[in-house]
């Protein structure tokens, strides 16, 4: 099986990043976190280094290295810092960097979210019951801290098995990715708009196109050809005139993206759209013609590979043609992908979850209000029994 | 610099229909598996329960880095939503450790995970 | 969309109680705190009447699901079984506060915790039946930490001594730690498929090369997490320490609900990317079936001989659990079958997790029903084995119940649990699985040590000391789940036949609709043989 | 494959087309004799309701008394309705489970098994003594267990009437899911009355024991079992005979499922029979109740393996290799349990241990193609073992839990026991073999198909050993107990746990006290009462007239033969008519002289070693006994001179050999029994470290866990993919 990274500089460099990190482990005469994170730095960043050469031109850029760096080095320190109040900051720093990833990865809305929810709220309480639960520096010993926390526990067998399950988890991994099937570029990535007709529904108010076009602007593939003053929009067989023919399906999209649109019933869309290429040149619109708005505007933009506007729309009273673009208003964002497949494909999830966030609410209520029964610990004490048995 | 913020920030804009090839893909996997592994040591090595549990949202996180760039890899939102409820559920998760974590404190004066070892065999 | 709704009737009604158990448990008036538990009990008995009346396979909603006719039979048996433990919940929380507000002290709402006890209780049936009607990994995900949050809580709060919060704290912390687990594979799923439907993923597993190493590392740790859930090696160490530290009643729930859940899970999962494999198109994949196998294995062995150790009747009963869910899971390798009843594990999977729903929570009711003078004084939940002695001649309804749940959790004939293993042992004779039949059957004959030792101390032995002796607690709810249990577990036998078949027709597989090639590693398999 | 396809239709059919050899016509039968398992139901319907209302009279037992009769009544009704005629009725009583199911290609599968009953001339063989001496020992126990009235009385009345229903389940279900319901169910009851001295820690143990071997042997047949229905789609027995016979006709290789059947139901038969290596059991399951010992652990329980193997016969002929370990392993354990009985001291462990013994003859008789010498052995058996238990148990009745032959003498000739020693004797003589009793031709038959057969002549030697040793142990407990000076001394069931009043409700009634005062000055034995006496004489006179059986009626050659040939156990006896024993001729003649003399060798010995000029006089009355031979004082002396060279030469040998049996059960079998036992509990231990009770210990296993899963998962990705 083909594997994206040479298991032997793989599984050697874990096994020395390994060590590293447990050099970093918190002991309690303070280990040596500098060194042990140095070591790890130096043969994660030998791996990574590994898959980019091995990429060639496909890697990813400057600033996946910056915050990949940012948020391992921020981890490794909230699981190797005595102080848990640091770890918790260094907590914050990781669900920034995070989030940093999630912004490369084109996921904005994520991002924020990652942020507000995480280090905005979470972190705060948990903040909040660290320092509820830490005894407080008292003037005799500033630097006082717990036992439990300025130890770690077994820190050799942990970082062992943690890399040992890193390892087959990347291995495996390694040899997966390749296999994957390649995903479906041809798909149109804003085919929300399909489902989301009230934005597109404005952008032809503005064009004044026929409603039963609607769903061919906002379609990615444009197959149909309507007929002039035809009012179904399903049956498609022009009985008048050659169609244009569409450009090939399969790479429609990568290519050109360009819309194929026949607007039928457009009055004066020629003047109109003069008027409208008037005004943007500074000039005034020809008196009683109303040009096309700024977002119309926005749709019609390279209508042929020379640039010039006119040939292809002809003016024929009764059917033009379009080649357009979408404009950027038009475009689907990461917002509403988002809000959309939250929304449309998993309506029950979101129930769910408020059921959820419901029985957190109450059991953290109940939690917090449970009673320790009055002097539960004497009388246990008085049995000589220090706990329960 | 500006034009680097650009690139990147552009990034996710313009480069979305082009392929996110598998080497790519496989970076961010690396980071996240990474973070998993970081979180397992962190829950098995640190004796503080807040520690302990920071550790497991700290793997919750990176199911989230490995959610989000396949949902770039794929070019569909579905792992993104998947995040948004990943993120709920460590709230409601974070709110219950937390509200536990006082009550033991308030039980025992101590955090140490070690001190809840009567019951065994 | 909203036509969807109707699938999860039994949950909405459910929940509505749930809501309104939470607000009058907070009444003034303790005749309104009081109807909680009957209120559940009508809500309970609403969701299993809905839950038969959940669109089966031939409803057009279940179209594209792996398994169409699946909800009314699991829906209705979570329903039954949670009736069944409701009895013994009864009293379970704060029955010496409510004792102190009869004697005239003044009711304050924040000390109590009775009615959010019947909210968690019913949430965690809710998230055991999402589990079986998940289409979708998100979904599935959420309904897994729906059964589980619920319970933590329950645990920690079901008495007020340290071992319950020892008990609560190792839950719900090992509890996370398998939740994260499960999440990352179900982010490698769903990043080996691109989609998080189930019906889509399993078109994808279908395709040539769909399975592919990301996919396998994925439901790896998708079942390994999901092990936590049914207690299953290599995460059932947490199962003795919490039902041991837990109330009784609370063991008896944690028993069963996750379980239910984790095995509806691996069911549906499994659904949708298993038993296309081999040579005959009803096994699992064979990286799958080697794991399942060697879990399924351990789970049985390591749960039988750790219960041989224990005097500790909690410990006994979980160490069990833990390995009766290595039997259920030979159901699941065993698959599908080849369309009849007998060769079908999956029927004897979702009819055996019925079997054992039954017997165990008549085991725990039993010991539930008994308490005894605790060192400080007050009274407290029996644990020892020893507390058994004589039992049936004290409270015989109480030790028969014990008796006679104990003979069938060891699979005696006539009892029902003889039925259950029946039925795994022929799925997995049809499978082939002959090995683990007999590591099975041994793991049969190591557990008649402890079950005969359950069994023979009410029935066999001698009281020691009256005065040391437990007595019945003063719920009379768990004596009559206890009973309720053992008639079930003696009268169920003759119905057999309908219940078996209902689980078979739960459980038929839909077929997909492309033709799925035989992987040649799965011939090379078979040229080995 | 295609036999799975078998509807019932089938069967049908192919009885139409003659098919069926070996098969006889099935008929409908009356629902009357549904009452055979239904009365002794109900009676312990009735006990258990006696036990919830706390009856204090011997109510349970009459009540139990009059169902087991009932039920041999119409068991009896049944033998002249088929047994005679040589019919085969079924008798449906209701639908028990019922899965049909078909896949789409019209292929169809039936999973039936019915409560019905199949009444064939060997069940009718069967049900006669099992429910005969079901209801003659009820009655015995009815005295026996006198002292117990109470809750104890109403228990085990309980557990007798429910292991009849149990028997009569195993012994006439029409398929083997009812055959294994009984199976279990007289093991529950085995279990439950073995353990119903639940005070004394041995009768737990043994229950306990008893319970886990035959577990082991339940596992066997339980595969054996699911095999069988995979094989032949079916598990009632008419189905699965009609598919044999196709098997036989058709010749050709068998698959190795169907050739690991009968192995698998012998390793249930061992288990449930005693046989070597799951003997041990039955020697401490002795711990029961007398009565129990003679009923289930003597006559019938502890047949049902001969019953398995026997019903299953057809198999195990399709497989001869099969039968051939059935006699070896019957042979082996013939010999093994008689040197162990002879080293015993306690009277009813060597009467346990003669069962042993004695089954092993029935599974050497079947293993050689004697189904009927087997079944004949079965039947006499019964008669003449249940009554030498229940003497033992009048004995030990009588002399407070005295079971040790040294301390009890000439019991034969003490006022009030004579009926009690000549049952004894009667008993003897056939479990010795003495020429012309039941015991000597049934034993005959087996010990003469042994040498016909050819290849197990081996197997006859050790047989007839083992008859001669038979004879000396038999008449050892005879002359040793029953005849010579009158001597006796009471056993320990004085000292509060006596068996009689294990229940502290009871420690203080009127019987007690007496045995008290008595055992202050001294014990006068209570020699047994009408229903002990009544029960003796039925079973003495039965066992005597049980040799009938062997001429009578001429027509068929024999009653027993008659049942036998018209069932489906009738096996297909080879008679090498040039077999001879050591050259004198027709082994079958030979042999009636032969086992004849053997046993009053035996005998001989036995009262060469244990009656005459036994001395053994502790007590004043054996002063002058010896004042009276004094004359003989220097052959006395001769005497034991003669028993150190008996010692020598023949005693001590053998007692080697029986030491070295003892230790071989003590050390392999129990250290197997005690392997299975404890390597669980080993496991167990060695887990348990990993249960420390740290929460992160706990999360280190897991996360290791689900590392070394991975691994496996990629290791056989790999290993797919290379």
């Amino acid at each position: 099986m083909e594997s994206l990274i040479h298991p032997g500089i793989l599984y050697t460099c874990l096994a020395l990043g390994a060590v590293g990190v447990a050099l970093s482990m918190p002991r309690r005469k303070g280990g040596f976190p500098a060194v042990g994170g140095l070591i790890a730095a130096i043969f994660f960043g030998a791996i990574v280094l590994a898959l980019t050469i091995k990429a060639g031109e496909n890697h990813p850029n400057l600033f996946f290295y910056i915050f990949a760096f940012l948020a391992l080095g921020a981890s490794l320190r909230v699981i190797t810092h005595q102080r848990p109040v640091y770890s918790a900051l260094y907590f914050i720093l990781t669900i920034l960097s995070t989030s940093a990833l999630y912004l490369l990865l084109g996921a904005e809305f994520m991002t924020f979210a990652l942020i507000i929810i995480y280090a905005g709220a979470i972190l705060i309480t948990y903040l909040f019951v660290i320092m509820l639960a830490t005894q407080a520096p008292s003037e005799e010993s500033p630097e006082a801290l717990s036992d439990y926390d300025a130890d770690s526990r077994e820190p050799i067998a942990s970082t062992a098995l943690g890399f040992a399950l890193l390892a087959v988890m990347t291995g495996l991994m390694a040899v997966g990715v390749p296999a994957l099937k390649a995903p479906d570029l041809d798909r149109n990535p804003d085919a929300v708009l399909d489902l989301l007709p009230r934005k597109v529904q404005r952008a032809y108010d503005t064009l004044g196109v026929s409603r039963h076009a609607l769903p061919l602007l906002a379609g990615a593939r444009v197959e149909a050809i309507i007929e002039a003053g035809q009012t179904d929009p399903d049956r498609a067989v022009p009985e008048r005139g050659a169609p244009p023919e569409p450009p090939p399906a399969s790479s429609y999209w990568s290519q050109t993206r360009r819309a194929v649109l026949v607007v039928t019933d457009v009055e004066g869309f020629n003047e109109r759209y003069q008027a409208a290429l008037a005004v943007q040149r500074g000039e005034r619109a020809p008196r009683g013609v109303r040009p096309l708005s700024r977002d119309a505007m926005g749709l019609i933009v390279r209508v042929t590979e020379d640039e010039s506007v006119s040939p292809l729309v002809q003016p024929t009273p009764a059917w033009g043609m379009l080649l357009m673009e979408f404009p950027e208003s038009l475009r689907a964002d990461n917002i509403e992908n988002v809000g959309f497949a939250l929304l449309a494909e998993h309506p029950l999830a979101i129930e769910l979850a408020g059921v959820i966030l419901l029985l957190a609410l109450v059991g953290a209520v109940i939690l917090a209000r449970m009673q320790i029964e009055a002097g539960e610990q004497e009388r246990l004490g008085a049995l000589g029994r220090g706990g329960d048995a | 610099m500006d034009s680097l913020l650009t690139t990147s920030l552009t990034l996710a804009q313009d480069t979305r229909l082009e392929a996110f090839a598998g080497v790519t893909l496989y970076h961010y996997l690396f980071v996240s598996a990474t973070m998993f592994s970081l979180g397992v040591i962190g829950f098995l090595s640190r004796r503080n329960l807040i520690i302990m549990f920071l550790c497991t949202e700290m793997m919750f996180q990176a199911a989230g880095i490995a959610l989000i760039a396949f949902s770039r890899y794929w070019l569909n939102h579905t792992g993104e939503v998947f995040v948004i409820f990943v993120l709920t559920i460590a709230a409601a998760e974070a709110a219950l450790a937390l509200a536990l974590v006082v009550y033991l404190f308030r039980r025992k004066s101590t955090l140490d995970a070690d001190a809840w070892m009567e019951l065994k065999g | 969309m909203i036509e969807k709704l109707q699938i999860i009737h039994p949950e909405m009604a459910l929940f509505a109680a749930t809501c309104i158990v939470l607000l009058i448990g907070l009444s003034g008036r303790s005749a309104l705190r009081s109807a909680c538990a009957p209120l559940t009990g009508v809500a309970l008995l609403a969701a299993a009447w809905l839950g038969l009346q959940s669109p089966g396979a031939d409803s057009e909603l279940m179209q594209g699901m792996p398994f169409p006719g699946l909800l009314p039979y699991a829906k209705t048996l979570i329903a039954l079984i949670g009736l069944l433990i409701l009895p013994m919940l009864a009293g379970t929380v704060d029955r010496s506060y409510e004792k102190a507000v009869e004697r005239g002290e003044v009711y304050n709402p924040m000390r109590s915790t009775r009615g959010e006890f019947y909210a968690f209780f019913m949430l965690s049936l809710i998230g055991v039946m999402l589990c079986a009607t998940a289409d979708d990994l998100i979904w599935l995900f959420l309904a897994l930490e729906l059964t589980s949050l619920p319970t933590y809580i329950m645990v920690a709060m079901s008495t007020s001594r340290l071992r319950s919060q020892e008990a609560g704290v190792k839950y719900f912390f090992l509890g996370a730690f398998g939740a994260a687990m499960f999440l990352y594979g179900f982010a490698l799923l769903y990043g080996a498929t691109g989609s998080t439907f189930l019906s889509e993923i399993r078109e994808a597993m279908a395709e040539p090369g769909g399975a592919g190493p990301m996919a396998m590392l994925g439901l790896v740790m998708v079942i390994v997490g999901v092990s936590f859930k049914i207690a299953a090696v290599p995460m059932h160490f947490y199962a003795a320490d919490v039902y041991q530290g837990a109330g009784t009643t609370v063991a008896a729930f944690l028993a069963f609900a996750p379980k239910a859940a984790g095995f509806f899970t691996l069911l549906i999962l499994l659904g949708a990317v298993g038993w296309t494999h081999g040579p005959n198109g009803d096994a699992l994949p064979p990286e799958l079936r080697v794991i399942l196998w060697v879990i399924a294995a351990l789970t049985m062995t390591i749960g039988n001989t750790l219960a041989l150790l224990q005097t500790s009747v909690k410990r006994i009963l979980a160490y069990s659990s833990v390995a009766h869910s290595g039997y259920m899971l030979v159901g699941l390798i065993a698959g599908p079958g080849a369309g009849s009843i007998a060769s079908n594990g999956l029927a004897a999977m979702l009819f055996y997790l019925l079997c054992y729903g039954v017997m165990t929570t008549g085991a725990f009711a039993a010991i539930a029903a008994l308490e005894r003078r605790a060192a400080d004084g007050g009274r407290e939940e029996i644990d020892s084995i020893e507390d058994l002695r004589g039992l049936c001649r004290v409270y015989p309804l109480v030790g028969w119940s014990m008796v006679v749940c104990s003979l069938s959790l060891l699979g005696l004939p006539p009892l029902l649990g003889f039925f259950g293993k029946l039925m795994l042992f022929t799925s997995a004779i049809s499978a082939g699985e002959i090995v683990l039949v007999v590591v099975m059957g041994l793991n049969s004959a190591v557990a008649a040590f402890y079950y005969l030792r359950l069994a023979g101390y009410p029935l066999l032995e001698q009281r020691h000391d009256e005065a040391e002796s437990p007595t019945l607690t003063p719920a009379p709810g768990r004596r009559l789940a206890a009973c309720v249990a053992a008639v079930g577990v003696v009268a169920l036998v003759v119905f057999i036949s309908p219940l078996q078949r209902a689980s078979h027709e739960a459980t038929q597989l839909t077929p997909l609709p492309a033709v799925v090639e035989v992987k040649p590693a799965s011939e090379a398999e078979v040229a080995r043989r | 494959m295609s036999l799975w396809t078998h509807i019932p239709g089938a069967f049908s059919t192919l009885a139409a087309t003659g098919v069926d050899a070996g098969v006889v016509d099935i008929e409908m039968g009356r629902p009357l004799f549904l009452l055979i398992p239904a009365l002794p139901a109900l009676a312990a319907l009735l006990c258990g309701l006696y036990w919830a209302l706390g009856v204090k009279s011997k109510f349970p037992a009459w009540t139990t008394v009059a169902a087991l009769a009932g039920s041999f009544a119409v068991t009896l009704v049944a033998y002249f309705e088929i047994a005679a005629p040589g019919l085969t009725h079924v008798v449906h009583g209701f639908r028990w489970i019922n899965i049909a199911f078909g896949a789409a290609g019209g292929e169809r599968m039936l999973f039936v098994a019915d409560f019905s009953l199949y009444i064939d001339s060997l069940t009718v063989l069967w049900m006669l003594f099992v429910t005969g001496l079901a209801t003659l020992i009820a009655l015995y126990a009815s005295e026996y267990m006198s002292d117990d009235v109470g809750p104890g009385y109403c228990r085990f009345f309980f557990a007798f009437s429910l292991f009849v229903v149990a028997m009569a389940c195993l012994v006439m279900g029409d398929n083997l899911l009812m055959l294994f319901l009984g199976w279990e169910g007289v093991g529950l009851c085995s279990y439950l009355l073995i353990g119903y001295f639940f005070k004394k820690p041995s009768a737990v143990n043994a229950a306990k024991k008893a319970f886990v071997m035959n577990r082991i042997g339940d596992l066997g047949l339980m595969i054996g079992i699911m095999l069988a229905f995979l094989h032949f789609g079916s598990l009632r027995y008419e189905e699965i005979f009609a598919q044999v016979a196709i098997l036989q006709q058709d010749g050709g290789d068998l698959a190795w499922t169907i050739k690991a059947i009968p192995y698998l139901l012998l390793v249930g038969a061992i288990g449930k029979s005693a046989q070597l290596p799951l003997f041990t059991w039955l020697p401490d399951a002795m711990e029961g109740p007398t009565p129990v010992s003679a009923l289930i652990h003597a006559a019938t329980m502890v047949t049902a393996g001969v019953y398995l193997v026997a019903r299953m016969y057809p198999i195990f002929l399709l497989t001869p290799e099969s039968l051939t370990l059935v006699a070896w392993i019957g042979g082996l354990t013939a010999l093994v349990a008689a040197t162990i009985g002879m080293a015993q001291y306690d009277i009813k462990r060597i009467m346990a241990y003669s069962t042993v013994s004695q089954l092993g003859f029935m599974f050497l008789g079947l293993g050689v193609l004697t189904s009927v010498g087997a079944a004949f052995h079965v039947f006499t058996h019964a008669f003449f073992k249940a009554a030498l238990f229940l003497c033992c148990g009048a004995v030990m009745h009588g002399f407070a839990g005295q079971l040790d032959l040294r301390k009890l003498s000439g019991v034969q000739f003490m006022k009030g026991w004579g009926i009690v020693g000549v049952a004894m004797f009667v008993g003897c003589i056939n479990l010795a073999g003495l020429p012309f009793t039941a015991g000597f031709f049934s034993k005959d038959m087996i010990l003469a198909e042994a040498f016909t057969t050819p290849g197990f002549t081996a197997l006859g030697v050790i047989a007839l050993l083992t008859a001669g040793i038979t004879a000396y142990y038999t008449f050892r407990v005879y002359f040793r107990v029953f005849l010579g000076p009158q001597h006796f001394e009471p056993g320990d069931e004085l000292h509060g746990h006596d068996e009689h009043d294990h229940d502290d409700s009871h420690g203080d009634d009127g019987e007690a006290k007496t045995h008290d005062d008595g055992h202050a000055h001294d014990f006068h034995p209570h020699p047994p009462g009408w229903a002990i006496n009544t029960v003796l004489v039925v079973l003495a006179v039965g066992s005597i007239l049980a040799a009938l059986a062997y001429v009578f009626p001429r027509e068929t050659g024999g009653w027993v033969k008659g049942l036998i040939s018209t069932s489906s156990a009738a096996g297909a006896a080879h008679h090498d008519h040039e077999a001879s024993f050591f050259g004198l001729g027709d082994p079958h003649k030979v042999m009636y002289y032969v086992s004849g003399v053997i046993a009053l060798v035996g005998i001989a010995i036995a009262w060469w070693l244990h009656l005459a000029g036994r001395t053994t006089a502790a007590t004043s009355r054996a002063d002058a006994i010896k004042q009276k031979i004094g004359p003989v004082g220097r052959w006395a002396e001769r005497k034991w001179y003669f028993d150190e060279i008996y010692d020598f030469l023949f005693r001590y040998p053998l007692l080697i050999f029986s030491h070295i049996f003892y230790l071989f059960d003590k050390l392999v079998i129990d250290g197997l029994v005690d392997l299975f036992g404890r390597s669980p509990r080993s496991v167990g231990a060695g887990v348990r470290p990993t249960q420390s009770g740290g929460l992160q210990n706990y999360a280190m296993g897991m996360a290791g866990g689900l590392a070394f899963i991975i691994v496996v998962a990629w290791l056989v990705v790999w290993r797919m993919s290379s």
